[in-house]
């Protein structure tokens, strides 16, 4: 077993589970949004640590294929997020 | 060498560290951009240290997006929004 | 002698880059420590990447390398000025 | 290059890391919380690059240093109030009664038993057999892929599906915020000294998209990346507070939308009337059809982001300039026949 796989792993698990928590927790919505993306850096760097296969090895491209296209959904996704906040932040407003 | 660019890499993290101190201890908003601005600049170094360290010449592509973009987040910070016409 | 050489840029650069995180640490308000960051990082990685570029022996990295330390002097240079210029219009402002 | 170890630098890397995940929700300061998700994202690109992860570390400096800053910067100045669903007053006065107090405690437990159950599988995981099937099927398969770059293999040649939805789900997203209503109103002019440096930043941007686009066969890049340091192209001109940011307009633009799913859809097709199986590239093909769709989802996913950043449907600058007030609630689709109300 390699140590930075499970430094980066277990790393990986805390920041999921901070970002869980800070989802369910707060009450702002933006922050909820960083939150989540925090939850998903978690799990990117979770992947990304299985892929590691040591400085000698090449890593599984696999799950580094996974993680790139999950950081652009990510990203549309807090995009799509943001304005539905916007609109419920205006809709509000009109009441 | 390595073992240069190992010690070199890890006085950069060092650096990197000292800029996040500064970026959780504020006070002023400016001053955590500026300290984000500084974090930037080192992940380009440990970047490009990394690159030779590990024999991955892509990693300088990486260090190359980072300095591009280095400005994109102060300016966003900075800039000043359109009033929305209602 | 190219590997002293790089050795000691690539030091001296990580020793600059150290001075002005210090300095961002210790110096008192935003406007001096706007000063003293941007001008020891900018020093810092362009020692680091002289030294890089020197073990590299690449004329295509060495291009890159160019490149990013210009586009790291511009963007450090105007956010710098951003940053200046955002906090005197909150101070005047409110 | 002798096999390094670096666990001193893996640990302080890490500690930033975690520490800085750990601010940037801890605070309730929206402003903060942003700035500190932003450092985060820096640092992490670093420890990509570190994993021997360049694709996605490039990916990562892309979307972590350009996009998504931007995006929630620009939503948290948008925003004079926390955006939140009742008044911060009520949340915060909830918090304070033992009701939310358990509340709070129960939830940061079962978030704790969650990591813990997760990084328990994980290290059994790591301590058993080591998983080198699929790589080595990737590996072997390389040669026929028409790429050498293995992470454009899986995405465009092995897992050419799940790429093919994954565009349609980009499509979909911006379609959804089209929906919401129009774009943000954008940004007034940022003064001389970040004008000069657009000037020649926008075009080193896209220069370097198409050096990305075209690396991608051989080694760490691709469309993903490249589409990426397109839209940060327009995301910089829009923070310079252009109007023209290089969208087509109208029909134009949904084309260049649409343009990724669509040839990989025909691509697909074509393929299956020649009698191949869906997305089955001819290897000696494989190669310059991989740069053909990688190309036009270039394209697309350039669009989509840039797109998604604008926060909802664009106006044409024409009718900007016709009509200074924006009908908010105008819910014609076609930009050019929209008359001024």
């Amino acid at each position: 077993m390699l140590t930075a796989q499970w430094m980066y792993g277990l790393a990986g698990c805390v920041i999921m589970a901070l970002g869980l928590r800070g989802a369910l927790l707060h009450a702002s919505l933006l922050q909820r949004i960083v939150a989540i993306n925090v939850m998903g850096a978690g799990v990117f760097m979770l992947l990304v640590a299985v892929a590691y296969r040591g400085p000698v090895l090449p890593p599984d491209p696999l799950p580094h294929a996974l993680v790139l296209t999950g950081i652009v959904v990510a990203v549309s996704a807090t995009a799509l997020a943001l304005a539905l906040a916007r609109r419920l932040h205006a809709e509000q407003e009109d009441d | 060498m390595t073992e240069l660019f190992l010690l070199s890499a890890l006085g950069l993290m060092l650096s990197l560290f000292l800029g996040l101190l500064r970026v959780l201890l504020g006070p002023g908003i400016g001053d955590r951009m500026l300290a984000t601005q500084l974090i930037g600049t080192a992940g380009v170094g440990i970047l490009l240290l990394l690159s030779v360290l590990l024999d991955q010449s892509a990693l300088i592509d990486v260090a190359l997006l980072l300095a591009l973009l280095a400005a994109v987040a102060a300016a966003a910070f900075t800039g000043q929004q359109k009033t929305q016409h209602d | 002698m190219i590997n002293i050489l790089s050795s000691i840029l690539i030091l001296s650069g990580v020793f600059f880059y150290l001075a002005g995180s210090i300095g961002l640490l210790r110096l008192p308000d935003l406007y001096s420590r706007l000063h003293a960051l941007t001008k020891a990082d900018n020093l810092g990685l362009g020692l680091l990447i002289a030294g890089v570029a020197l073990h590299s022996q690449d004329l295509l990295m060495m291009l890159k390398l160019l490149l990013i330390w210009l586009a790291v002097l511009a963007a450090s240079a105007t956010s710098a000025h951003l940053i200046a210029r955002q906090a005197r219009r909150q101070e005047t402002g409110s | 290059m002798s096999p390094v170890s670096l666990p001193l630098f893996d640990a302080l890397l890490l500690f930033s890391i975690v520490g800085l995940a750990w601010a940037s929700l801890a605070t309730t300061d929206e402003r903060r919380s942003v700035i500190l998700f932003i450092a985060f994202g820096l640092v992490l690109a670093v420890a990509w690059g570190r994993l021997l992860a360049p694709d996605v570390a490039l990916a990562e400096a892309a979307i972590g240093a350009g996009l998504s800053g931007a995006l929630l910067l620009g939503a948290v100045h948008r925003q004079p109030r926390p955006l939140s669903p009742g008044s911060t007053n009520d949340s915060r006065n909830q918090g304070a009664t033992g009701m939310g107090v358990v509340l709070r405690w129960v939830v940061t437990l079962l978030c704790t038993a969650l990591a813990g159950t997760l990084a328990w599988a994980l290290l059994h995981a790591f301590s058993s057999v080591p998983h080198d099937m699929l790589p080595r099927a990737i590996s072997g398969n390389l040669a026929a892929s028409g790429v050498s770059n293995p992470v454009t293999a899986v995405l465009l040649n092995f897992r050419a599906y799940d790429t093919l939805l994954e565009l349609a789900v980009l499509l979909t997203a911006v379609l959804g915020i089209f929906a919401l209503g129009q774009a943000n109103p954008g940004y007034q002019p940022a003064g001389p000294v970040f004008d000069s440096l657009v000037r020649w930043l926008v075009p080193v941007l896209i220069l370097t998209s198409g050096y990305l686009l075209w690396v991608g066969a051989h080694a760490p890049g691709g469309a993903f990346q490249a589409g990426a340091i397109l839209a940060a192209a327009g995301v910089v001109l829009r923070l310079a507070g252009r109007t023209r940011i290089g969208l087509p307009e109208g029909f134009m633009l949904r084309i260049v939308m649409a343009a990724g799913v669509g040839l990989f859809l025909l691509v697909g097709l074509t393929l299956l009337l020649l009698g191949r199986p869906f997305l089955g590239y001819p290897p000696a093909w494989a190669g310059s059809l991989i740069l053909l769709i990688e190309t036009a989802a270039m394209l697309s996913i350039a669009a989509t982001l840039l797109l998604a950043f604008l926060g909802g449907r664009p106006e044409s600058p024409a009718h900007a300039a016709r009509t200074e007030s924006a009908n908010t609630t105008a819910s014609n689709s076609g930009n050019e026949e929209q008359t001024p109300c």
